[in-house]
């Protein structure tokens, strides 16, 4: 299957905000920081759907994702920061001492499920 | 144990001018003799008691606001190196704590009074005092826009205010209350000013500035705080505001009053095209009002950065100059506005500004009634003192900077005609012993048995600035802080407070109030006392007579 | 086992800093944190006074305070530019202590501000 | 010719800051004074001569070789002669310089020829962020000189500068000619985005079209007549600029009214 | 109360208005509703690529400008997406041209609970908020040179101290990877991915829960912290101190003799 462009914005939520002090060495954890947001047309198009696995990549790296559909604007991903972000930041800051943290362009590939468990 | 033997000694609470004495000192203080110990030999050279400034900005959210607002300035100043006993620091316009304390101790001042504290970033003032090494310091709590007493005064219940205040003194751990334009940084709130003393305040009934200065006035002097009310005059730095200036001085009707910063408030003139010098108007005035002190705020050209709690004048000055604007309300105390600036003699108004500030220090014939201050940093950097001691003390010096301004400038002013020179025993007035006693400090600005050893040795020099800015020896409570130049011990300074007497029930008024306006916790308002360093608290006075 | 009732305590997990915090606690634990938001209330009540982690880890090895700390000090001290680098999650005391230590160590100091 | 020749020796760990590297400095000084200058590696001050190997004395001609990416402040406030790097430099470089030439074949890092009052700076590479831009807080960039990179250069190009010239052989990133406050950009591949974002005076020249802000105006086609002799001095330094009405005209737009700004963009537009 | 936002989030539902932007338009969004404000004319057909229509921009402004007392609240989104600080000072510059009109501030909404008096503090003893460098002795800054993540990423230094932050969770993967190859100490109430990849990690008491102190509002004001529980493990304040004593034990690195630097580098 072809891969798609989006914007991905990660961000904070009030859930992974509380989930840092009860942990970050638990499934939850885990779940919270690997689910993207995606509009139900966008899953359509990508051939995708609720609970399937991406593999998201941007020019610095890629990480696997879990989808969720969610009422956001064609073409924007949402997801909570987290480890598997960090893959995907890159560090040049272009002398601002500012990483580019929102709205990165990316690339998003359905997985199969084997891949996705790797 | 230290003696300083042999020098030019200029004591002026003691009439002591320039007659070859010995200075004894022994645990802190200056003593009538003592056996052994060092022996500075001070022949031939000038002995004064350490500085006191009577109004600056050192410390708290809005110089440090103006520190964030310049770094351009902090890359081309000079940089104290860090040293096994010193902190680094930058000197500037606006300097770091560390650096602060290194200047003014090694220029020979020993004591500061910061002007301008809200309570509720009090906290701030004191941790930051805390960073100022060597020197004692004291501050100012900053009153005449607080809403809960605005309400109380216009409501004429004189003994609750006075509870309050007293309460608000404590709360802030202050030494002193300031009043900044009474009025009109509330009504800055809402983008107003206050202009007229006996026009009502926007958003009040009835309540005028001169209500607002005269009952201040009145309650400070009913607590017997030791300094008088520290009053910044509504309408600064406006042409023509001579007018607001004396109509406020005659409102006091006679109370004790401590006037900040005159410089900014002698104008004449209707509109930036037409300021003039109103120096002689005012000087005369106040040479009457036997009740009155001031500071000078004089102007020198050159950079610097404008912080006040002055809120709707920093907005014009702005708009005036098109730079950086800072601003910063806090809550229903006060705010304050920060903008850089640069006064150039080409400038007519900064001519103007620059004269005045030293024809008030000419004309004003009593030196124990106005002390040298710059209102650092707004007219200039306190670093930059020595300048304007030189400027006083050599009429032909003051002559030559003169001729900078334009013809037009000159016009404006008086200072060409005026030939006072200050003596050296005046300058210890107006640097040390007079606002020592101003500020209420029966140990500084002497070097009388029982005062503090804070004792500055100057080497003789023509060059009258170089002297003054590059002591000897400064003696801080003892101890030799600076010899030839550097530093060479940095002990903690003092923190002087007073706790005027309050009823406790007043807090019970202010409980509510205070919880359906402010967005902390009554509880955690007041500053606890573990964060003042070195506290010593003076003791109320007796003003009635 | 009676609780300790501590009013107008000061929640630092987020930069709104609200003070008006009534928590409940036994010895180990906040039991509850009154008028706290639900970050608060997590910030808070996932917090306690257990031992649950090991005083200190050398190279993932338990070790003492003291070893730890000697320790860091030889590894900070041996560097040519160290960093000291987030600031914004202790106290202000802590913060003037590591402004100290950057400058005697010669290196930089940061916050979360430039992340 | 009388040279000194600097060779790096060894890539530093963290960057090393090599403000006496100057013609100024060097051009008086002895074989082993050079030698024994000052360099600074973080909290630590070692010799040139630790980093370097040294050739040649009392020249205001200067040579560098090597990979300098992690040394700064090369030519900083250099006032005449002539610097020559064969390699890439890091940040600050000619920063402050008042007159003299820097020659960089490679690419240089951040903040090149920041708050210059004068001389050239060639860099045959891209560079990085903040090109003849302001220190932070400054309200003044660059004062005067001139400025060529060959290829791409980064954020905020020409920030505050009020005279002088920066030409950009390659692609310039956001924010080119921000607050810029006079002086000239030259933009010979074009730039991304927010160029010339809330400029009060000042020229800036794209020859390929520009993604403009909405403050900014059109206002006129035309082949404006300071262009002609703007392009003789820039012949000078090896950069052609088309001037003649046969081959195209300029658009002019101006702005940034968001200031409200007296700013001038001209993108060509070839018939 | 006006929302702005590039999707519709649980504040939609308390807010007035709410301004849906296209993502990365914050500057371009900003800068005409400066010239608005001015009462300047602006390209209407690129005012559409902002994902708003100039009516919408007009009303904007015409309502701040009536307004008593406005306050712009900002927060990330605004400051790390593209255009990064020149959004933040974008809004700013808006703050403060609207005062002309009107009563207006703006506040940036700070993440970490004591951040805002890491910056205080920082001020008043070195000059500057952050990305501070001592390696002369006394203080230098500039973000982009001396900031972490450049830092970090040109392994432009050799050690790091972590307090109370966990940037082995939030940072790009190779500022991750720089701290794993230097020797790295780290302070934290809890293990944290920081401290996996540290050489130390030494537990510490919890910032207002079992350490007691002060913190910073985000508007400058400070609090006292009123610990509730006592922790086993000694505070940050404290380690610190040690490790600052310890260090003091060592040679000094930095020649005495100059107090001054009169030309800064």
């Amino acid at each position: 299957m072809a891969a798609k462009q989006f914007l991905l914005n990660p961000s904070r939520t009030a859930k992974q905000g509380a989930q840092i002090n009860i942990g970050k060495d638990c499934p939850e954890y885990e779940a919270m920081v690997t689910t993207v947001t995606m509009n139900a047309d966008d899953m359509k198009s990508l051939g995708v759907a609720d609970g399937d696995s991406v593999r998201i990549r941007t020019e610095f790296g890629e990480a696997i994702f879990r989808l969720e559909v969610g009422r956001v604007p064609e073409g924007l991903l949402f997801v909570p920061y987290g480890p598997p972000t960090c893959k995907l930041m890159g560090g040049d800051t272009e002398g601002t001492g500012m990483p580019l943290s929102k709205g990165w362009e990316v690339e998003v590939e359905p997985v199969s499920g084997d891949a996705a468990a790797g | 144990m230290l003696r300083i033997t042999g020098g030019k000694v200029y004591d002026p609470l003691h009439g002591i001018d320039g007659q070859i004495r010995d200075i004894c000192i022994h645990d802190g203080k200056v003593v009538d003799s003592v056996d052994g110990g060092r022996t500075i030999d001070a022949s031939g050279m000038v002995v004064f008691p350490g500085g006191v400034d009577v109004h600056t900005h050192v410390a708290g959210g809005s110089i440090n606001f103006a520190r964030a607002m310049t770094p351009e300035d902090h890359r081309r100043t000079v940089a104290f190196i860090r040293s096994q006993t010193t902190r680094s620091g930058l000197g500037g316009m606006a300097p770091t704590t560390f650096a602060t304390g290194y200047l003014y101790a090694g220029m020979g001042w020993t004591t500061v009074n910061e002007a301008a504290v809200p309570i509720l970033s009090a906290k701030h003032t004191h941790e930051e005092l805390r960073d100022v090494p060597i020197v004692d310091k004291s501050c100012c709590v900053l009153m005449a826009n607080n809403e809960i007493l605005l309400d109380l005064l216009e409501q004429g219940e004189m003994e609750r205010a006075r509870h309050l205040v007293a309460w608000q003194i404590w709360a802030a751990k202050a030494y002193g209350v300031k009043a900044v334009n009474p009025g009109g940084v509330a009504a800055w709130k809402w983008g107003n000013d206050a202009k007229q003393m006996a026009e009502t305040v926007p958003g009040y009934t009835s309540l005028t500035p001169a209500k607002i200065v005269t009952g201040l006035a009145q309650i400070i002097d009913e607590l017997g705080l030791p300094h008088p009310i520290h009053l910044h005059c509504n309408n600064l730095g406006a042409p023509g505001n001579i007018s607001t200036t004396l109509e406020t001085m005659k409102s006091l009707d006679g109370r004790r009053a401590h006037m900040a910063h005159l410089q900014y408030h002698s104008y004449g003139g209707d509109d930036w095209s037409t300021m003039r010098s109103e120096a002689p108007a005012m000087a005369e005035y106040f040479n009457q009002q036997k009740n009155l002190t001031c500071d000078a705020g004089a102007v020198l050209f050159g950079d610097t950065v404008t912080i006040t709690a002055d809120g709707p004048w920093q907005h014009l000055l702005y708009k005036l100059t098109g730079r950086k604007w800072g601003n910063l309300d806090v809550e229903n105390e006060t705010g304050c506005g920060i903008v850089p600036y640069t006064y150039r003699p080409s400038n007519l108004v900064n001519a103007v500004q620059w004269a005045v500030g030293l024809e008030l220090l000419l004309l004003i014939d009593d030196p124990w009634r106005i002390f040298l201050t710059t209102d650092h940093p707004n007219g200039a950097c306190f670093w930059r003192y020595p300048e304007i001691i030189q400027l006083l003390m050599c009429r032909d010096f003051r002559q030559e900077c003169v001729t900078q301004l334009s013809e037009k400038a000159r016009e404006r002013v008086h200072l060409p005609d005026i030939d006072r020179e200050y003596s050296r025993f005046e300058i210890a007035i107006i640097t040390s012993a007079g606002p020592a006693k101003a500020l209420g400090m029966p140990n500084k600005g002497h070097l009388g048995a029982g005062a503090d050893a804070d004792v500055v040795v100057y080497d003789e020099d023509e060059d009258i600035a170089r002297m003054f800015g590059h002591p000897r020896y400064v003696i801080k409570g003892g101890e030799i802080v600076i010899e030839e130049g550097d530093i060479r011990a940095t002990p903690e300074g003092r923190e002087f407070l007073v706790q005027p007497s309050f009823d406790r029930e007043i807090e019970d008024f202010l409980r509510p109030l205070f919880e359906e306006t402010y967005t902390m916790s009554f509880e955690n308002y007041p500053v606890e006392m573990h964060r003042i360093e070195r506290p010593e608290i003076s003791e109320c006075i007796d003003v009635s007579t | 086992m009676s609780l300790n009732i501590v009013n107008n305590a000061t929640c630092t997990f987020c930069g709104c800093v609200c003070d008006d915090i009534e928590l409940h606690a036994d010895e180990e634990r906040i039991i509850e944190a009154k008028k706290a938001c639900v970050l608060g209330k997590a910030w808070f009540l996932n917090h306690t006074a257990e031992r649950l982690y090991p005083e200190a880890l050398i190279d993932g090895k338990e070790a003492t305070v003291d070893e730890a700390v000697e320790f860091a000090a030889e590894l900070l001290d041996a560097a040519t530019t160290p960093l000291v680098y987030g600031m914004s999650n202790i106290t202000c005391e802590a913060q003037r202590e590591a402004v100290g230590l950057a400058e005697r160590l010669g290196g930089v100091v940061d916050s979360h501000t430039s992340l | 010719m009388s040279q000194v020749t600097l060779r790096l020796k060894q890539t530093p760990d963290v960057p090393l800051e090599a403000e006496n590297i100057t013609p100024d400095v060097l051009s008086d000084l002895p074989h082993d004074e050079i030698r024994a200058l000052k360099l600074q590696l973080g909290k630590r001050t070692f010799r040139i001569d630790e980093f370097f190997e040294v050739e040649g004395e009392r020249s205001d001609q200067v040579e560098l070789h090597g990979d300098l990416k992690r040394v700064k402040w090369l030519g900083r406030g250099m006032t005449r002669g002539r610097l020559v790097v064969h390699g890439d430099t890091g940040m600050h470089l000619g920063a402050l310089m008042k007159g003299g030439e820097i020659d960089v074949h490679g690419s240089a890092g951040d903040w090149v020829g920041a708050e210059m009052k004068g001389g050239l700076i060639h860099v045959r590479g891209d560079a990085g962020g903040q090109v003849g831009a302001a220190y932070r807080g400054a309200t003044v960039g660059m004062k005067n000189g001139t400025i060529l990179i060959d290829g791409c250069a980064g954020l905020e190009t020409g920030m505050r500068m009020k005279k002088g010239t920066i030409v950009v052989g390659g692609v310039v990133k956001d924010f080119g000619g921000l607050q810029m406050k006079g002086g000239n950009i030259v933009m010979l591949s074009g730039a991304e985005i927010r160029t010339g974002a809330w400029m009060v005076r000042g020229t800036i020249i794209s020859m390929l079209p520009l993604k403009l802000l909405p403050t900014f105006r059109y206002s006129c086609d035309y082949n404006p007549g300071f262009l002609t002799l703007f392009a003789r001095q820039l012949n000078r330094l090896g950069v052609s600029l088309p001037v003649s009405a046969a081959a195209g005209v300029y658009q002019l737009f101006s702005g940034d009214c968001s200031v409200p700004g007296k700013g001038e963009i001209l993108v060509w537009q070839p018939h | 109360m006006v929302l702005v936002d590039i999707r519709e989030t649980k504040s939609v539902k308390a807010s007035d208005i709410f301004l849906q932007i296209r993502p990365g338009k914050d500057f371009e969004v900003i800068t005409i509703l400066r010239a608005l404000v001015k009462e300047q004319p602006v390209d209407e057909s690129q005012v559409q690529e902002t994902g708003l229509t100039l009516e919408q921009l007009q009303d904007f402004v015409d309502r701040m400008k009536k307004a008593k007392f406005g306050v712009f609240f900002f927060g990330m989104g605004l400051s790390m997406t593209r255009g990064k600080h020149m959004n933040s000072a974008a809004l700013l510059t808006l703050a403060a041209e609207l005062n002309a009109f009107t009563k207006f501030v703006a506040m940036p909404m700070r993440g970490h609970g004591n951040v805002t008096g890491a910056d205080v503090i920082m001020r008043w003893q070195t000059g500057y908020p952050f990305a501070i460098q001592f390696g002369r002795g006394y203080p230098r800054y500039n973000p982009g040179e001396f900031s972490t993540v450049d830092l970090l990423v040109r392994g432009d230094v050799d050690a790091a101290l972590i307090l109370g932050a966990d940037p082995g969770a939030t940072m790009p993967q190779p500022a991750i990877d720089h701290l794993a190859r230097i020797p790295t100490i780290c302070l934290d109430p809890k293990v944290t991915h920081t401290s996996r990849l540290s050489r130390v990690h030494i537990t510490t008491a919890a910032t207002g829960i079992s350490a007691p102190g002060t913190g910073y509002r985000m508007d400058e004001v400070p609090l006292p912290l009123r610990p509730a529980l006592k922790s086993p493990y000694p505070t940050d304040e404290q380690v610190v101190r040690r490790i600052h004593e310890a260090v003091l034990k060592k040679p000094d690195w930095l020649q005495q003799g100059n107090r001054m630097a009169l030309n800064q580098v």
